[in-house]
């Protein structure tokens, strides 16, 4: 029993980066119509900033981490002004594609602002291990599940009680129709776009702790959350982070608990999820979009 | 009733990309007037609302509203001061319900208490969108969809309302109605620019005309003159005979 | 499984001069890429992407070797030019790459030929080239050749294979740390699973019980591979897996509350790991690490502070910089050995296998009578400090750790 | 003769022709002999890219699963010709056959799924195959992958590397014909159909079911084709090649290309994969920052053509018959419209 | 305006229903349409004219009732056993009330798109580009010229289907359904869009289609005089309900039709 505990702790943690990971890749989803293939590489390029400011430079990391947030702002800003805005004849495929060439793009930067050796971050609480029913469980563990938990939270009543709700599917749906109703679009859509880098930044910084500041650290990390936004459905916001949890805690216990599990869970999980979305294939949360002819 | 030029287009050109759309048009508006832009397909009418609410910006020309220019201000900017359009193919939002439609029509609305009213208002012209509130819109029927346009563009108590084929895929009653409605808000102060194919219908309820022949004013006058104007009558309108 | 027998004849650019059949003594001309006073050499590697970090300060060792070298006015009067490109550690590329250095650039030999893929896409070619091919900075299993003939002689492999580290890890574990039980945590890479396949051979040979669990290479969640380890009870731990995947195993191991000793490979025995686990670790449990380099001899430690004065800043002490400086080293050593006779392919290959030629780092490789089997001794250290790595075990054999016991 | 030259066959064979001068370029001393390797590469991405462009550009259907069926027909040619050792067109045959197989049955799942839903169940199933690539030993080698050597026709004629490099050439022109052909008239229209309007497409008789399955059918025939000519040419699959990054690649490869054109297709092979190991890696100043300048070029092209690059054909067009052309009413020209509603038309493109 | 001689039967509604949620969009609906005719469905919006025409070409799938085909040969098809993509070998072709076009293609594409089903291509013929294919291509190429030059638009052919005006794009789709040899073509709102001289010469164009193509034709129009003018029947219904059939005389002075529909009498231009 105190080992399923450990296991289904655990992958809550976990499911905290997917989770804000697919929400990162959701918001610009909602508002570019893109899907975001860079948003680990976004991520990783500024979790890189604050490793160097906390490693070679010796900052803190409280001091680091807001550094980091607004170098996540500011490039979601350009971003959205210098390519995305410009791409709006190239297509939900052409934008794909940019993403694409972002990645390379920031692959090739972070060597050069960062130098080539991998980094490691500190926790957000270094030290500190309560034992739950016989587990240890570290209070940043702890701190990451309430913590992603929050955010979220906080993200889905902001998009409720407010219009931006709306003003974000009514940008995805019909930009020019969007417009003429008065909603400031390019904002919202620079806005996702920042927010979005934010978010990609938390994961990494939730992330890397546990296992360094590479070039690739996070792109494990994005494909669950790929995985999380079309299961849960890009649909709702609250699809993609419930699937993210979910999809952690069945892919642990699979590894865990199936023989030769950690070689062959994976894969089973993934027919699995095959398998839910064919029968669910707009998401769990989601509903088919009718064409009325 | 005309007092002011609320507004006002001067020599406004238009390309899209190479081709021109419209050439060195001239158009006044005046403050709670009715007026009707009429031509055949493909004349430049809509191209004419497009560039008023911003969407397209014109390579020449300017447009003033009440003596401000307009044209360098973005589509949201335009929203905002007051001008309000149903666009050309309704453009409403599909994968939305009839009430968040008309709710986004309200965005620069800040007052939940006009919301209400505006709600009240536009479910009174439009009764069967009351009753489809929570229907995904791209169900609704195409006449229903119509009305949603409408009633979208209604939802922030414009100054200046911009109407693009209103009355497109309407039955008879409900395009009479649509007139009727377009009168009544007149009345109240509105001004209105209406596109419209049914010229004959269109006249009756417009204060002033302007019929475009590929890009550029052919003619212009008071509704009720051009009414009886034969040769336009033929060239442009279908024979209007009642 | 190479056994496919590419019979290209057309490599048409380096055949009349290093070819195996140019047997005959006299009047022989120099193979390509020699000239009066300058002998060029290249290799491809990954200096972009994932395994920069290796990459690139392996090849700023290479460089720095021959800078050194050059400095000293060149080897016999010839100075080592070094060309590089990038082939972003893809077979593809890898396979163009070569053919750019051998047939375009027309390189005497390759130096430090890197990665997996590369090798395992290029082995054939290079042989079918003749060209010498000096370390390799991979493990992979094909490089490994008791008694090579003909043209295998051409590739000269110094990294330890990782079958030969899997058997040394399993050996450790159970000659110096006396464990009954050990557990395997690997990656699903060509280095993990060739490590696993070497320690399930050498825990079979010694009778010690012996788990496994893979993780994915780069994965970010390895705990339940973890999880199911420590469920195993086991006396040891053997983390079979390199570069960013090795701290992420051991932080979960902390956190899941393990308190076996773990030993890792010795590509992983650097500042830049200890670095990233020495804070979590917290004296739970030691990790030691597989070295083929000796950082505590005198000889060592002269080879390093000679390294750190002709490379980059940015790279003193790197240890995969170290790497670069071993191969820049044994190359140049077959050319000296040459002497005034004129540098054929087949003279330099005679030359390196004469006798066991010494690693600056310590120890020593006998490519002699076909040997190629890369390094087999190996020591033993352990992370002591976020930068500190100690050795705890000198150089040894397999052999040896076993009968320590 | 400039009739015969227009026609789409004699160009492709003209392309053909060209290609087929390199290694000799190459002897003379005029080329480097690599850039031979690097274009025979080229050649087979655009190969696999091709196939995704039926299935993308025409039917709008997405796939990011084609490194993965590229991978499995690698594998499967490396098997039957080395492990088993039986002859090459048993192992075409068997790598065609097979992976098609597995993607007509995702073909039967995409009827299913939409735009990006079908773009990660495709992943998914790329994924799954990864890990049987790395995980299944004894079929694939596992994590040092599959070597295989070069071709070795009718069991007697085993080609060289320029050999091997004339193969490629040649069933790329023949594929080029092939698709042309399928893609110009019945079954391109149905495609098209379907991806502008899957109502009217029902409505005129198209069998949504079937004509999916097709575009599957096509899109996994030429990654099969791809991945055995890879594998034989390359001479090892490794099992991360056949990642995300390359299906990714393909899909950058048709979109800087141009959707549905076939000479777009291998100019976009071009810029994504022999751009930087022609042009970049030779110059020292960019040696060590290509991925950086090859990302910044993908993202001026997508910006700048929209339409992908073989669209530079039409605008070239429309620039000269902007100087001579006559104008319309509204000051256009025919070939304006033609080419300038199609860009403005792209604006309500979805997938 | 007789409509044909022998009144024989070419499309029987019975009882069709469907419901979406708690609305009953169609609800026991009939109606019978003679080979030959032209029969105009009317009514006001959200009466279920365009959802009853969805469940003819089986674009949805009735809850209940009955709709048979009988071809020119007499044979009887019972529609609700067919799929959407099976209608038109029947020979049953529509329009849709929001245009329906391949965008980015030039008008004649879109046109040939229409001989889809009529055109005998083997995939393998294809990849080889037999000769009869090519034929096949042509003779197809020609005769969609022949319907673009009848609907005056033969000038427009290489032109993207896209950016025409609306008017153009509406003719694209009728000429569309021309080229699959149609028995009976269904049009949902032909003339929206039009101005009042294009509509007269839609009028005419129907009518002339008829003649021609020898087909059946069953429309939805708001535009009354259109409907007045061409239709041979009509059937109008409101709330899913049938409120009437008749001759357009007889359906002009039905007082259920004014009221649900067309306003009060005389108002009618
Ligand atoms: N997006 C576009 N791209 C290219 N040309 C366009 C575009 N939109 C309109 N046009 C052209 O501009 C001209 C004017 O079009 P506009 O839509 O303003 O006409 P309209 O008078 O509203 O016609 P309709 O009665 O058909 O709505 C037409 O020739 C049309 O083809
Ligand atoms: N898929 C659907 N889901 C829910 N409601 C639907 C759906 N399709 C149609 N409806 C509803 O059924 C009713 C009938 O729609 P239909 O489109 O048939 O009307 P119509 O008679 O064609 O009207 P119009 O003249 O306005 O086009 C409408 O109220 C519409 O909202
Ligand atoms: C990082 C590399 C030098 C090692 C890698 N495992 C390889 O053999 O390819
Ligand atoms: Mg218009
Ligand atoms: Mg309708």
């Amino acid at each position: 029993m105190a080992n399923f505990i450990g296991v289904f702790l655990r992958s809550l943690e976990y499911g905290s980066f997917y989770a804000l990971s697919a929400l990162s890749i959701i918001l610009v989803y909602k508002t570019s119509y893109t899907t975001n293939f860079a948003q680990a590489t976004l991520g990783m390029f500024n979790t890189f900033l604050v490793a160097t400011l906390v490693m070679r430079q010796g900052w803190s990391l409280y001091a680091a981490i807001p550094i980091g947030i607004v170098s996540a702002v500011i490039l979601g800003v350009l971003i959205d002004i210098v390519i995305i805005r410009r791409a709006s004849k190239a297509g939900p495929v052409g934008k794909q594609i940019i993403t694409l060439g972002l990645i390379s793009v920031f692959l090739g930067l972070t060597p050069i602002f960062f130098g080539v050796d991998n980094l490691s971050l500190p926790r957000f609480i270094s030290s500190g291990t309560l034992t739950i029913m016989g587990t240890p469980f570290s209070y940043n563990a702890l701190f990451n599940i309430l913590f992603g938990i929050f955010i979220m939270l906080t993200m889905f009543a902001t998009i409720q009680k407010t219009k931006i709700g709306l003003a974000i599917r009514t940008t995805a749906s019909n930009e020019t129709t969007a417009r003429i109703m008065g909603v400031p679009t390019k904002t919202v859509t620079m806005a996702a776009w920042a927010v979005a880098i934010v978010l990609s930044l938390i994961s990494g910084l939730m992330t890397a702790p546990y296992s360094s500041v590479s070039l690739t650290f996070m792109n494990d990390v994005q494909i669950t959350a790929f995985l999380a936004t079309v299961v849960g459905g890009f649909a709702t916001f609250h699809g993609p982070v419930i699937a993210a949890y979910g999809i952690s805690v069945l892919l642990n216990i699979f590894q865990v608990y199936m023989p030769s599990g950690t070689i062959w869970g994976k894969p089973l999980l993934y027919a699995v999820l095959l398998l839910i979305m064919y029968f669910k294939p707009y998401g769990i949360f989601g509903k088919q979009r009718l064409k009325k002819v | 009733m005309s007092k002011e030029p609320i507004l006002e287009i001067k020599d406004l050109e238009v390309h899209y990309g190479p081709i021109r759309a419209l050439k060195a048009i001239n158009i006044t508006v005046y403050e709670g007037q009715v007026v009707a832009l009429l031509g055949a397909n493909g004349a430049g009418k809509t191209t004419t609302l497009r560039t008023l609410s911003g969407v397209i910006k014109p390579s020449n020309g300017t447009i003033l509203f009440k003596g401000e220019r307009l044209d360098k201000l973005a589509p949201e900017s335009i929203t905002s001061s007051g001008i309000s359009q149903s666009p050309e193919g309704r453009q409403i939002f599909g994968d939305l319900t009839v009430e968040e439609n008309l709710k986004i029509g309200a965005y620069i609305i800040k007052s939940k208490k006009i919301l209400k009213e505006n709600f009240e208002k536009v479910y009174r012209y439009f009764p069967v969108l009351r009753e489809r509130k929570n229907q995904v819109a791209s169900t609704l029927s195409g006449g229903e969809q119509q009305m949603l346009a409408i009633g979208r563009a209604l939802m922030n108590n414009p100054k200046v309302l911009l109407l693009d084929e209103p009355s497109l895929g309407l039955a008879p009653l409900l395009v009479k109605e649509i007139l009727e409605i377009v009168n009544t808000i007149a009345k109240d102060g509105v001004t209105v620019v209406i596109v419209e194919q049914n010229a004959a219908q269109t006249l009756k309820i417009a204060d002033y005309a302007y019929v475009l022949e590929v890009g550029s004013i052919s003619k212009e006058g008071e509704a009720h003159e051009l009414m009886n104007d034969s040769s336009l009558a033929e060239a442009y309108l279908g024979t209007v005979t009642n | 499984a190479c056994g496919n027998g590419n019979d290209e004849t057309d490599t048409s650019a380096g055949e009349d001069t290093g070819s195996n059949e140019t047997e005959t003594e006299e009047s022989v001309e120099p193979a390509q890429g020699i000239t009066e006073d300058s002998i060029k050499v290249g290799n491809s590697a990954a200096t972009s992407g994932a395994l920069a970090p290796v990459g690139s300060p392996f090849n700023a060792g290479i460089r720095a070797y021959f800078e050194m070298v050059n400095n000293d006015g060149g080897v016999h009067g010839r100075e080592i030019e070094f060309v590089h490109t990038d082939d972003e550690f893809d077979p593809a590329i890898g396979r163009a790459a070569l053919q750019t250095l051998v047939e375009d650039e027309e390189v005497f030999a390759l130096v430090g030929h890197f990665g997996t893929p590369v090798i395992a896409a290029t082995i054939d070619d290079i042989k079918d080239y003749g060209i010498p091919a000096v370390y390799f900075a991979a493990g992979i299993g094909q490089l490994y050749n008791a008694q090579a003939e003909g043209s295998d002689r051409v590739a000269m492999p110094v990294q330890p294979i990782y079958t030969t580290e899997g058997e040394m890890m399993l050996s450790r574990a159970v000659g110096d740390f006396g464990a009954e039980k050990v557990g395997v945590i690997y990656t699903n890479d060509d280095a993990g699973l060739d490590m696993l396949k070497g320690a399930e051979q050498k825990a079979e040979d010694l009778g010690v019980e012996l788990v496994s669990e893979q993780v994915p290479a780069g994965a970010t969640d390895v705990s339940a591979a973890v999880t199911s380890i420590v469920n195993e009870d086991v006396d040891f731990v053997i983390g079979a897996a390199i570069q960013n995947t090795i701290p992420t195993i051991v932080k979960a191991l902390v956190a899941q509350g393990s308190t076996a000793d773990l030993i890792t490979s010795y590509v992983n025995v650097d500042a830049s790991i200890s670095q990233q686990i020495w804070n979590d670790i917290d004296g739970q449990f030691d990790v030691y690490g597989n070295g083929w380099v000796d950082l505590e001899s005198e000889e060592s430690l002269e080879s390093l502070a000679m390294m750190n004065e002709w490379i980059d800043d940015e790279y003193d002490n790197n240890v995969y910089a170290m790497t670069g400086w071993i191969a820049g080293h044994f190359f140049t050593e077959g050319m000296d050995r040459l002497g005034e006779e004129t540098p054929t392919w087949d003279a330099y290959i005679d030359a390196m296998e004469s006798e066991p030629i010494d690693n600056p780092f310590g120890g020593e490789i006998d490519f002699g009578d076909g040997q190629r089997v890369g390094t087999q001794e190996m020591n033993l250290s352990r992370i002591e400090g976020s930068t500190e790595w100690v050795v705890v075990e000198e150089l040894k054999s397999i052999e040896e750790i076993l009968g320590n016991n | 003769m400039k009739k015969i030259m227009k026609h789409p066959y004699s160009q492709f064979i003209l392309l053909g022709l060209v290609l087929l001068t390199l290694p000799y370029l190459a002897e003379a001393g005029a080329i480097r002999n690599s850039t031979v390797t690097v274009i025979g590469t080229t050649i087979i991405y655009t190969i696999a890219a091709l196939g995704l462009n039926v299935l993308l550009g025409f039917s709008g259907l997405i796939s990011l699963g084609t490194a993965g069926f590229m991978g499995l027909a690698a594998y499967i040619s490396a098997y039957v010709t080395e492990t088993m050792a039986l002859p090459f067109e048993l192992a075409v045959l068997a790598a065609i056959v097979i992976p098609t197989l597995l993607g007509i049955l995702v073909g039967i799942l995409s009827l299913k799924f939409e735009g990006i839903y079908l773009g990660i169940a495709t992943l998914v199933v790329a994924e799954i195959f990864r890990e049987i690539f790395i995980n299944v030993t004894s079929f694939t080698g596992g994590a040092t992958g599959a070597l295989a050597g070069r071709p070795e026709l009718f069991g007697t004629f085993r080609l060289d590397r320029i050999q091997t490099y004339y193969l490629i050439v040649v069933v790329m022109v023949l594929i080029f014909i092939l698709i042309h052909n399928l893609t110009k008239g019945h079954l391109g229209r149905a495609l098209n159909a379907m991806r502008g309007s899957e109502a009217a497409a029902q409505a005129m008789g198209v069998n949504i079911f079937k004509y999916r399955l097709i575009a599957f059918g096509i899109a996994t025939v030429l990654a099969s084709v791809s991945g055995v000519l890879y594998v034989h040419y390359v001479g090892l699959s490794y099992p991360t090649t056949w990642n995300l990054m390359l299906s990714l690649d393909f899909l950058a490869i048709i979109v800087v290309g141009g959707f549905r054109s076939i000479f777009g297709t291998f100019i976009g092979s071009f810029i994504i994969f022999a751009m930087s190991e022609l042009f970049l890696k030779p110059i020292p100043a960019l040696a060590n920052i290509t991925p950086l300048v090859k990302g910044i070029l993908i993202i001026i092209f997508i910006l700048y053509y929209p339409n992908g690059l073989a669209n530079i054909k039409h605008q070239v067009s429309h620039w000269l018959a902007r100087r001579k052309g006559k104008r319309d009413a509204f000051g256009q020209t025919k070939t304006e419209k033609k080419n300038l509603t199609r860009a403005e038309v792209r604006e309500n493109d979805t997938v | 305006m007789t409509p044909s001689k022998t009144k024989e039967l070419a499309l029987k509604i019975e009882d069709v229903s469907i419901a979406f949620g708690g609305l009953k969009a169609v609800d026991d609906l009939s109606f019978a349409i003679e080979r030959h005719e032209i029969f105009g469905l009317i009514g006001p919006n959200g009466a279920g004219k365009t959802t009853i025409f969805n469940c003819i070409t089986q674009f949805y799938k009735a809850d209940s009732g009955r709709i048979h085909f009988v071809n020119a040969k007499g044979k009887e098809t019972n529609l609700m056993d067919l799929n959407v993509h099976e209608i038109i070998d029947e020979g049953i072709v529509r329009t849709f009330q929001n245009v329906e076009l391949i965008r980015e293609l030039s008008i004649m594409d879109n046109v040939l798109i229409g001989a889809h089903h009529v055109m005998k291509q083997p995939l393998l013929g294809q990849l080889f580009n037999r000769k009869a294919i090519r034929q096949d291509e042509a003779d197809s190429r020609e005769k969609a010229e022949k319907i673009l030059a009848f609907l005056d638009i033969a000038h427009l052919k290489d032109l993207i289907a896209g950016s025409q005006p609306y008017g153009v794009q509406k003719k694209v789709e009728i000429a569309r359904t021309l080229m699959s040899d149609p028995e009976l073509i269904i049009l949902d709102e032909p003339a929206a869009g039009l101005n009042d001289t294009e509509t007269k010469e839609l009028a005419l164009r129907i009518k002339q289609i008829r003649e021609t193509y020898q087909t059946t034709i069953l429309l939805v129009e708001h535009d009354m005089r259109l409907v007045m003018d061409i239709c041979d029947h009509i059937c109008a219904i409101s709330f899913g309900k049938r409120i009437a059939v008749g001759t357009p005389k007889e359906i002009q002075s039905n007082p259920e039709v004014q009221k649900a529909y067309l306003g009060e009498e005389g108002e009618l231009e």
